[in-house]
């Protein structure tokens, strides 16, 4: 696949109309980001593990915002790239998405449902799941089982921030779960309400599921069980689907006249 | 702390235009209400935010309520339309949790319904009193 | 004796007379607060509110060296100003001074539980104090005051009050709905105590304002949008038929006239089902046409549907005007017998009780039926309307057959009253009449300045009352417009540029467009916001993830070191 | 010219003197035709009033007839008629007219006596010549001037300013026995124009007119006039007057110009000074009459008038008294029977004052000081009285303060009174302090008020000797009682009419079961003073 | 224009504070003249008002304060006006500033003079209830907060001796040489709000009020009940017993609606006082029962007939249409004894209570006369102060006087405040049409 994505870029570069494309580049065995210019060697361009490379698209619209940029980018990190401009922190006319699909399987590990980014350009466009993943099993809520579940899934946090970090879509220069005002430092694992919640509520509108904060996370605790039970509710909630279309305002910013709530009595889903 | 010894602790929030001068009005018409509640004044329920709803709850607070002004009603126009939908969330959330949703209210009072602040006020007090203390406290 | 430095916090707890003392252990609160960290002062008053606390106040700032002040009594929304001033006197910054409600939102609402009220008051106290320790110095601003008032309604209280307003030089706009000045008074068909015309009154009115060029009456046009805040209001005018172009204004203060309507008694007293059963205004109205058909006898029954039976006030003026046309009608027909069945006469004050008098003298029939025995009307024979009632006095029924009976209903709030409050932004009380700022002290002002009441709009009352209070809001919008400009609290929201990332969440939410995006920052924007237009709410620091905005005097860091006071009880 | 005829009527007991009249019959005794026989069961059933009232309807003659002492088929009915006649003699001499009245004993079986007493008195009285009463141009009946309709009456009394406020009802002494009588009850039948229901005996005619409630009446209601006039509109008769109606007779006699009185002065007795002309006239009112028609129950005002004199002798005034002093007419104008008679009275006693030349006239009975004051004027015109008018107790303080009036120095005993004060005298006139000066000036004596004096003072239960009923009886026995409670021993009076009825309540003989009666002697306050002065010979208390 | 205008408020009420301060927010000079020592009037002597039982002097000590401590308001105190020439637009004032014998810049209102002042008269504030002293402040909460010499009680001026005041008073503010001052002022218009009297029921003594001691008035009884006042808020009976009073009987109208006593007007605010004081009797002891005794409940104002049925729904309040006849008191109990009739049995019945409070007529201040003398206006029949316009009810007889509150005519709290603002709108319009010297606004509005 990286050869083609290879011979893909080099199409991209020729052809003149961005100035370079972003994508990843291996050395001496370290992956990371590299921003391929015209007649660069692509031999180095790899396709993953993924890296957040949205957020690094960031760093053009700072410091050379009129220069167009090509990106290597799967659909979740599309959806990703939406979101940020939702959040000023992109400008999509200047990028160019060079869409890189997932494989069947990379889909079904991901349980990702539309696996590949509007326009493939690399490797061949995957259905995806046939409908959404199932989430685990929660225990059940009344006796305090499910309380307990994720109180002992979130004490095993060691506050290393990696989900944080990995996140796409986290473009904030200071982050609540850093900040000692919200959690008390000193503390490990941290209080769990004040750090993995806040940001669980803060990924309600922006996450993409693109699960690279469960990859991230060393203790593995199952963050997307919660994001993903969260965006079933905001999509039901507000007909809001994160990273879907650029128009559409995120929920929590519009007001009930323009975006009412839907189901109101209805109580979330297990 | 044993069952009978337990008083819940109930935050709630009041925005100073309607709710606020609907609890004062409740207190000068004398209408009595059970004591578990403090109350936050912010100048529109808009200023709250679930993350407060999560730093009082993980240090032992049992109940958040937060109460604004009729829809339409609000003072600055739309604040009452962002708490509410914020609030969605955050209820989510709980079920998501495990916490009972009754935990956290949402709910509107007028400055002139100072009958109707002390009716939400006892219902959410006897019913967090119902769900005894808060299970994300940390054991207080 | 700067605010950075460390937290000097003096802590004045209010006996308020009995009001707290009475119900919850001040004393002991006042001890409790001493022993809080930061906390170098505290003591209780019986009335902290007065001359001898206010003294107390400045007394202890200047010995103690206070850099804080926190006053537990009754509620900010009244006195937070009193005692911000009393600071300020004593060389504090007024915002370094913190309000604790432990009267309306303690003593009284928890008058049978003196301990859990004792330590609710603590606890007050203790989050007061966690808010008194994070407060930073702030300053008020000032912003300009267009020097044009607008009156909605244009009956006798919107034209007294536009020329009072007119008189004192500034330019008003009088909008009325309808298509002719007057309101309710051009259905009279007599005035009392002058007998005259209502048009006598009126017309001398509306040739005032058409002269005074100053004054631009907009009948046909009702009001449709309003945006902005006291002095500068944007307010959009429609006609209300056809589809003639709008008119978008900006006026410094706003009166609200709108009047009021007589209730129509559907299902009582057989109104609407028995002939001969009207209302006071359409027995004036058919005074005023002249077809009032021969009267032998007539029957007048007060409080239709007023206290209790529709709604629950008094109307204050039906009793009045039942009387003044029983007098109207014994003068037309002075051999008819005219009864009015009464459960109060509400004469109240010297020319009421005197016109009642005259109309005993009169020969105008008074007799009381209890409230639980109210009379009954029915068909009567050839015509008549039968009425039976009760004359407590002789002790039985009486039933009479005649040719008239007058409901004297309550004035009622307008139907779409709600639209127009949900413009302005204002309550409605649960009589639906306009829910002024408060019912004592500041009967004819809003809680939100800049827009005042007067008239039927506030409440039912004469004619004479609705031009006291015309004039009164009157002059509370010339206290806005001679002084030009308008004091603004500041507590308006602020952008920490080293954290914001310019994504702009606070812009969205901001419902004054306060917020604008600028150069700067860690990611070369950053969200800026204009004190002139921020009104203070407080909704963008609820929108931002990383707490970058800050509203000044409710900041995260004072709300969350309130709830830690809160929740951390003992401890 | 045609002889006199004189009319008689003969009141002849049914068992004798009937019977005896029968037995003439049946003997065919004539005797003239003049008698008119009036069949009564026994002589005892003889008032005064019937004798009195059938004079002055016009009859030239009374006979009573009844059994022989020891015969009445009653037992004791004849005593009572001797002692009934007897005290009807006493009135009648007073109006010279003691001839016209004769009592006779005839029984069954005397048939000829009967004849020949018919005869003898008819030809007695025949020389007697016809009674003045019959060309009596004035009567008692309804003076037309007060219209029927009761519309009129309410706009002319202010009633209709009345806003049903109730302090009327919770005032009056009547209303508290009789829940069915009620000042604002009488208004709401007048304003509802219910002109029957105000004529029941529970409405009009319970009313004792003390004034109370008008006193009290926020709203100004003159109830009082009210009252007065209602019972004017609504009749003529005296069936509800106490006593056979004797006083109102009186009165109706007394109002024909042609009746003299020459036993009017007999009271005065020698070592009183009096004259005919002078500057002060002293009213003396019906006292004279008191005690005869009130010979039933034992009740004797007269003393006042003597020790009235011998006070004002003793202050070295010489009182004008007048032969031909005629009763100011008080108990017509309250009982609805002012009619011509009352105007009449009042010119009659008006041109007798003036002619004596006096300029100040006394009352010792403060219902004739009101009538001259308030009621004269209305009739007379409103200059009619040119003369001062005061009561008797004002003359006392008066006298006390110019020192014309030396009384005894104070001795340490200080017996506890009280005073009842009139309502003609208090609520209606206004007069207060002159009888407490009187009584604070008496040495041996400390005066203690009564929870209800002065102008709030209770009234003594009856008035214009209508209605005496069972709520008058009651209310004097508990004003009494205030008296008592009160701590005093005397209950002093400043009105004939209290004087009598209280002591008509003591004197009444109370059956075991009665509580017993409250322990106060009733005093009138000229005797009081003149016994004071040391100036009473015998005299009664 | 509006730098040189200035007006006059005679009167330190409710409705003089909203015209001052309607005024002085929109840059008008005030000259406020208030008679007694302290400013506050007739609300500062409540304890509650209706209908929202707030604390009275809790909402008033605000205005009391603002308006002392505005820049734009001069406040003299324990002062009058004693001449008035000039028109509208341009009247010149003559105040008699009465000497306190206390210089108010020195005084610290700590009260130690009065401790030791031997002189005591009865205080008018307490409505005679209580005593104060020759030197005092009427009420705690006095603005401003400054002693005041009653030169016909103080000894000194008797005797020339005492001045123990003067050795106590650390600041020196004592000077009994002070002597009254007169000042002239020129102002454009001026507001009289100087309020009401109470009536004293003496002349009806079928009330027993002056003869039976747990007969008061109903000011008397909001002294009795007020935190601060002569018994600190027990609820007590003047007889000696001082028991606590557990039965109490209101009659209303009494000396009002009145032809007798030639007082045919009704005061307006006295139903709904009366509910309030009922309230406040439970509210301080729940075994409390009130009867109140009217002719018509009048309770029209806005929010006024809910209070009412709140009273009898909640309170407990008996109200019984009828008014009692007399008052007889028990001699040992003092206990009083009303009579009164049942309307629906028509009975007379007797009800024995502790306490009987009269709600008695409002009337003009005694020296309205003299006030209007003065001012040059008219007054009504009953000395309230005549609205030639019935419509106008602001202005007077005299153009350029405008009146507020309850010496023009009865009326509540609201509505005295609403007409403060109301003659603080006339004082501007005659001012902008009558500016001194300057020309006449008339032409261009004419």
């Amino acid at each position: 696949m990286s050869e083609e994505a290879r011979g893909v870029v080099a199409e991209v570069l020729a052809k003149g109309e961005v100035d370079g494309v972003l994508g990843l580049r291996e050395d001496e065995g370290a992956v990371g980001p590299h921003y391929f210019r015209k007649g660069d060697d692509l031999d180095s361009l790899v396709l993953s593990p993924k890296y957040a490379l949205p957020l690094v698209l960031r760093w053009f619209r700072l410091h050379s915002p009129d220069t167009r940029v090509g990106a290597v980018l799967r659909g979740c990190e599309e959806r990703a790239l939406v979101e940020l401009s939702k959040r000023r922190q992109v400008d999509l006319e200047m990028i160019e998405v060079i869409g890189l699909a997932c494989t069947a399987e990379e889909a079904k590990e991901c349980g990702c449902v539309n696996g590949s980014p509007t326009n493939v350009m690399i490797g061949t466009p995957t259905e995806g799941l046939p409908e959404r993943r199932e989430f685990l099993a929660l225990p059940d809520a009344d006796d305090g089982a499910r309380l307990d579940y994720w109180k002992a899934q979130y004490s095993k946090c060691i506050k290393c921030y990696g989900c944080k970090n990995v996140c796409p879509v986290c473009a904030c220069e200071v982050c609540m779960m850093a900040d000692h005002g919200w959690v008390r430092g000193g503390s490990l694992p941290p209080k769990f309400a004040t750090f993995h919640l806040i940001k669980a509520y803060h990924m309600a509108d922006r996450c993409i599921e693109c699960r690279e904060c469960e990859a991230a996370c060393p203790v593995s605790i199952p963050l997307t069980e919660m994001y993903g039970r969260l965006l079933r509710d905001v999509e039901r909630r507000f007909d809001y689907v994160t990273g879907a279309d650029p128009e559409q305002r995120p929920p929590l910013l519009t007001t009930l006249m323009d975006e009412p709530i839907l189901e109101e009595e209805e109580e979330g889903g297990g | 702390m044993t069952e009978d010894e337990w008083e819940p602790k109930i935050l709630v929030f009041c925005c100073n235009w309607c709710s606020y001068a609907g609890a004062d009005l409740a207190g000068v018409a004398r209408l009595q209400m059970p004591t578990h509640f403090r109350v936050l004044r912010v100048m529109c329920s808009g200023r709250f935010k679930p993350e407060y709803a999560f730093k009082a709850m993980e240090q032992g607070i049992d109940g958040v309520f937060v109460l604004g002004c009729h829809i339409g009603d609000c003072h600055y126009l739309e604040g009452n339309h962002r708490a509410k939908k914020r609030f969605e969330v955050l209820e989510d959330m709980m079920v998501h949790l495990g916490v009972e949703p009754g935990r956290i209210k949402i709910d509107w009072v007028s400055a002139s319904e100072g009958v109707r602040f002390q009716a939400v006020i006892t219902e959410f007090v006897a019913h967090i009193k119902e769900l005894g203390p808060s299970p994300l406290g940390g054991g207080r | 004796m700067r605010h950075d430095e460390e937290p000097r916090i003096g802590v004045f707890v209010c006996h308020c007379g009995s009001n707290i003392g009475g119900w919850l252990d001040v004393p002991a609160v006042a001890e409790y607060a001493g022993t809080l960290p930061y906390v170098v002062h505290s003591e209780d008053n019986l009335y902290t509110c007065a001359e001898d606390g206010l003294a107390a106040i400045r007394k202890a700032i200047k010995e103690q060296d206070l850099n804080r002040v926190i006053v537990a009594s009754c509620t900010p929304r009244t006195h937070e100003p009193l005692f911000q001033a009393t600071c300020e006197e004593a060389g504090l910054n007024r915002y370094l001074f913190e309000f604790v409600n432990i009267r309306d939102q303690c003593s009284w609402i928890h008058m049978s539980e003196w301990d859990a009220a004792t330590e609710k008051a603590k606890e007050l106290v203790r989050m007061g104090v966690a808010k008194a320790t994070r407060l930073v110095p702030l300053d008020r601003s000032t912003a300009p005051v267009e020097l044009v008032a607008m009156v909605l309604g244009g009956g006798i209280t919107g034209m007294t009050a536009a020329r009072a307003i007119a008189n004192s030089g500034f330019e008003v706009y009088l909008v009325e709905r309808r298509s002719v000045l007057g309101g309710l008074l051009n259905r009279l068909h007599k005035i009392w105590p002058t007998e005259e015309s209502p048009r006598q009154l009126l017309d001398g009115l509306e040739a005032d304002l058409e002269a005074n060029e100053r004054v631009h009456i907009l009948t046909g046009t009702e009001m449709v949008d309003l945006k902005g805040f006291v002095g500068n209001f944007d307010v959009t005018l429609m006609p209300v038929e056809g589809n003639g172009d709008g008119l978008d204004l900006k006026v410094g203060t706003i009166i609200v006239a709108t009047g009021a309507d007589e209730m129509k008694p559907d299902g009582l007293y057989g109104y609407g089902e028995v002939e001969g059963v009207v209302t006071e205004l359409e027995l004036e109205t058919m005074l005023r046409e002249g077809n009032l058909p021969e009267i032998g006898n007539a029957v007048f029954i007060q409080c239709t549907g007023a206290r209790g039976q529709r709604v629950t006030y008094c109307s204050r003026v039906c009793c009045m005007t039942g009387i003044k046309n029983a007098m109207e009608l014994r003068e037309l027909y002075p051999e008819a017998s005219i009864n009015v069945l009464y459960r109060d006469i509400m004469a109240y004050g010297i020319s009421y009780e005197e016109l009642y008098q005259r109309a005993r003298v009169k020969g105008v029939g008074f007799i009381r039926h209890p409230k639980e025995e109210p009379p009954r009307v029915e068909t009567g024979p050839d015509g008549k309307v039968r009425v039976t009632y009760r004359d407590v006095i002789l002790g039985r029924d009486i039933v009479q057959d005649v040719d008239l009976v007058v409901l004297s209903t309550p004035l009622v709030q307008h139907e779409d009253a709600k639209e127009l409050a949900q413009m302005l932004r204002v309550p409605l009380g649960q009589d639906r009449f306009f829910f002024e700022a408060h019912v004592k002290l500041r009967p004819i002002d809003f809680a939100s300045d800049g827009i005042f009441l007067a008239g039927t709009a506030h409440g039912p009352k004469d004619i004479e009352e609705s031009i006291v209070q015309a004039l009164g809001a009157a002059s509370r919008s010339l206290t806005f417009l001679k002084a030009g400009q308008v004091l603004s609290e500041p507590i308006v929201a602020v952008v920490d540029e080293d954290s914001c990332i310019g994504c702009g969440n606070c812009i969205e939410v901001c419902p004054y467009g306060a917020i604008e995006l600028k150069e700067g920052g860690k990611r070369g924007q950053v969200a800026e916001v204009n004190p002139g237009l921020c009104k203070g709410c407080g909704t963008c620091p609820g929108a931002c993830p990383s707490s970058s905005i800050q509203q000044l005097g409710f900041t995260d860091e004072q709300i969350l070191a309130m709830i830690t006071a809160l929740a951390n009880g003992g401890d | 010219m045609t002889t006199f005829e004189p009319e008689i009527v003969a009141l002849c007991c049914n068992w004798c003197s009937y019977a005896g009249a029968d037995l003439a019959g049946v003997s065919r005794i004539q005797y003239p035709p003049n008698v008119r026989i009036l069949r009564v069961m026994c002589s005892g059933r003889v008032e005064v009033g019937h004798i009195i009232r059938a004079l002055e309807m016009g009859a030239d003659g009374v006979l009573v007839t009844g059994c022989h002492p020891g015969d009445c088929h009653y037992i004791s009915g004849n005593e009572q008629a001797e002692k009934a006649i007897a005290a009807t003699k006493e009135i009648l001499t007073v109006l010279g007219m003691e001839d016209r009245l004769s009592l006779e004993w005839i029984s069954a079986a005397e048939g000829q006596r009967f004849g020949q007493v018919m005869t003898d008195f008819v030809e007695r009285i025949r020389a007697l010549g016809p009674n003045p009463m019959k060309e009596a141009k004035v009567s008692r009946g309804n003076p037309g001037d007060v219209p029927g309709r009761l519309e009129d009456l309410v706009d002319r009394t202010g009633v209709m300013y009345c806003l049903e406020c109730g302090k009327c009802e919770a005032t009056c002494p009547i209303t508290r026995m009789e829940i069915a009588y009620s000042p604002m009850l009488i208004v709401e039948e007048a304003l509802r124009d219910l002109p029957e229901e105000l004529e029941a005996d529970k409405g009009l005619w319970n009313c004792i007119t003390c004034g109370l409630c008008s006193h009290r009446c926020p709203s100004g209601v003159d109830f009082l006039e009210f009252v007065r006039q209602a019972r004017e509109v609504e009749t003529s008769s005296c069936d509800r007057c106490a006593h056979g109606g004797v006083f109102h007779a009186l009165a109706g006699i007394m109002a024909n110009e042609a009746v003299s009185q020459p036993g009017r002065l007999d009271w005065v007795e020698d070592g009183m000074e009096v004259a005919e002309k002078g500057e002060l006239l002293y009213f003396t009112g019906c006292l004279p009459y008191f005690e005869p028609v009130l010979w039933d129950v034992d009740v004797h005002p007269a003393g006042a008038l003597g020790s009235t004199v011998r006070v004002m002798n003793h202050a070295g005034i010489v009182p004008v008294v007048m032969a031909d002093e005629r009763c100011c007419g008080h108990d017509l104008v309250w009982s609805g029977q002012s009619g011509t008679a009352f105007a009449e009275l009042a010119r009659l006693n008006v041109e007798a004052i003036k002619a004596t030349g006096a300029r100040r006239v006394v009352f010792t009975c403060p219902e004739g000081l009101r009538t001259f004051a308030k009621d004269y004027p209305r009739v007379l015109g409103e200059d009619a009285i040119d003369f001062e008018l005061l009561h008797i107790t004002q003359l006392f303080a008066e006298l006390i303060e110019e020192g014309r009036l030396e009384l005894p120095e104070g001795t340490d005993e200080a017996v506890p009174l009280t005073i009842q004060d009139p309502c003609r005298l208090g609520r209606h006139m206004g007069i207060v302090d002159a009888p407490r000066k009187v009584l604070d000036s008496l040495p041996g004596y400390e005066l203690r008020e009564m929870e209800h004096h002065g102008l709030n003072a209770h009234c003594c239960g009856t008035s214009s000797w209508l209605n005496c009923g069972t709520f008058s009886k009651r209310i004097q026995v508990e004003r009494m009682t205030q008296a008592e409670d009160a701590g005093a021993d005397l209950l002093v009076t400043a009105c004939p009419k209290c004087f009598s009825h209280f002591n008509c309540t003591l004197n009444e003989p109370g059956s075991d079961d009665t509580p017993p009666k409250p322990a106060v002697e009733i005093v009138d306050i000229s005797v009081l003073l003149s016994k004071t002065l040391g100036l009473e010979g015998g005299g009664d208390r | 224009m509006t730098k040189d205008e200035s007006v006059l408020i005679i009167g330190g009420g409710i409705a003089g504070f909203q015209a001052a301060l309607d005024l002085a927010a929109a840059g008008v000079q005030v000259h406020m003249v208030e008679k007694s020592p302290s400013i506050g009037g007739r609300m500062a002597q409540l304890d509650k008002t209706f209908p929202t039982n707030d604390c009275s002097i809790c909402i008033l000590a605000p205005k009391m304060i603002e308006t002392y401590g505005h820049k734009n308001i001069n406040v003299r105190t324990y002062a009058e006006v004693q001449k008035v020439s000039g028109s509208i637009g341009d009247f010149q004032v003559e105040i008699l500033q009465k000497a306190r014998f206390v210089y108010e810049d020195k005084c610290t209102g700590c009260g130690a003079c009065m401790e030791k002042c031997p002189k005591k008269v009865s205080s008018e504030y307490e409505m005679g209830l209580a005593d104060r002293r020759a030197i005092y402040f009427p009420f705690a909460q006095a603005v401003p907060r400054v002693a005041t010499i009653d030169k016909d009680a103080c000894i000194h001026f008797k005797t020339g001796k005492c001045l123990l005041c003067v050795k106590e008073c650390q600041a020196g503010a004592i000077d009994h040489k002070m002597e009254d001052e007169v000042i002239t002022v020129n102002v454009g218009a001026i507001i009289v709000a100087t309020g009401f009297d109470v009536y004293l029921p003496y002349e009806m003594e079928e009330y027993g009020y002056g003869r039976y001691e747990n007969v008061v008035t109903a000011m008397e009884f909001e002294r009795i009940i007020n935190a601060a006042g002569p018994t600190h808020g027990h609820m007590q009976r003047l007889s000696e017993d001082k028991g606590r009073p557990k039965r109490l009987a209101f009659i209303q109208c009494v000396g009002a609606r009145d032809v007798r006593h030639d007082r045919p007007y009704c005061s307006a605010v006295c139903c709904m006082h009366s509910t309030k004081e009922a309230m406040l009797a439970r509210e301080h002891h729940s075994d409390t029962d009130s009867w109140i005794f009217y002719t018509d409940m009048r309770a029209f104002g806005k929010g006024f007939w809910e209070y009412i049925e709140r009273g009898e729904r909640d309170y407990g309040i008996n109200y019984i249409r009828g008014k009692p006849g007399e008052i007889i008191e028990d001699p040992e109990t003092k206990d009083l004894i009303l009579y009164y009739t049942d309307r629906e049995t028509r009975e007379v019945r007797a009800l024995e209570v502790e306490m009987v409070i009269l709600a008695t007529a409002l009337i003009p201040r005694a020296d309205a006369p003299e006030v209007a003398q003065i001012l040059g206006i008219e007054m009504d029949e009953y000395n309230f102060f005549k609205a030639p316009n019935v419509m106008m009810s602001t202005d007077t007889t005299r153009e350029g006087v405008y009146m507020a509150g309850y010496c023009q005519k009865p009326m509540d709290i609201p509505d005295a405040v609403a007409q403060g603002s109301a003659t603080a709108a006339r004082a501007m319009e005659a001012m902008a049409q009558n500016p001194k010297g300057g020309t006449s606004q008339k032409e261009v509005t004419a």
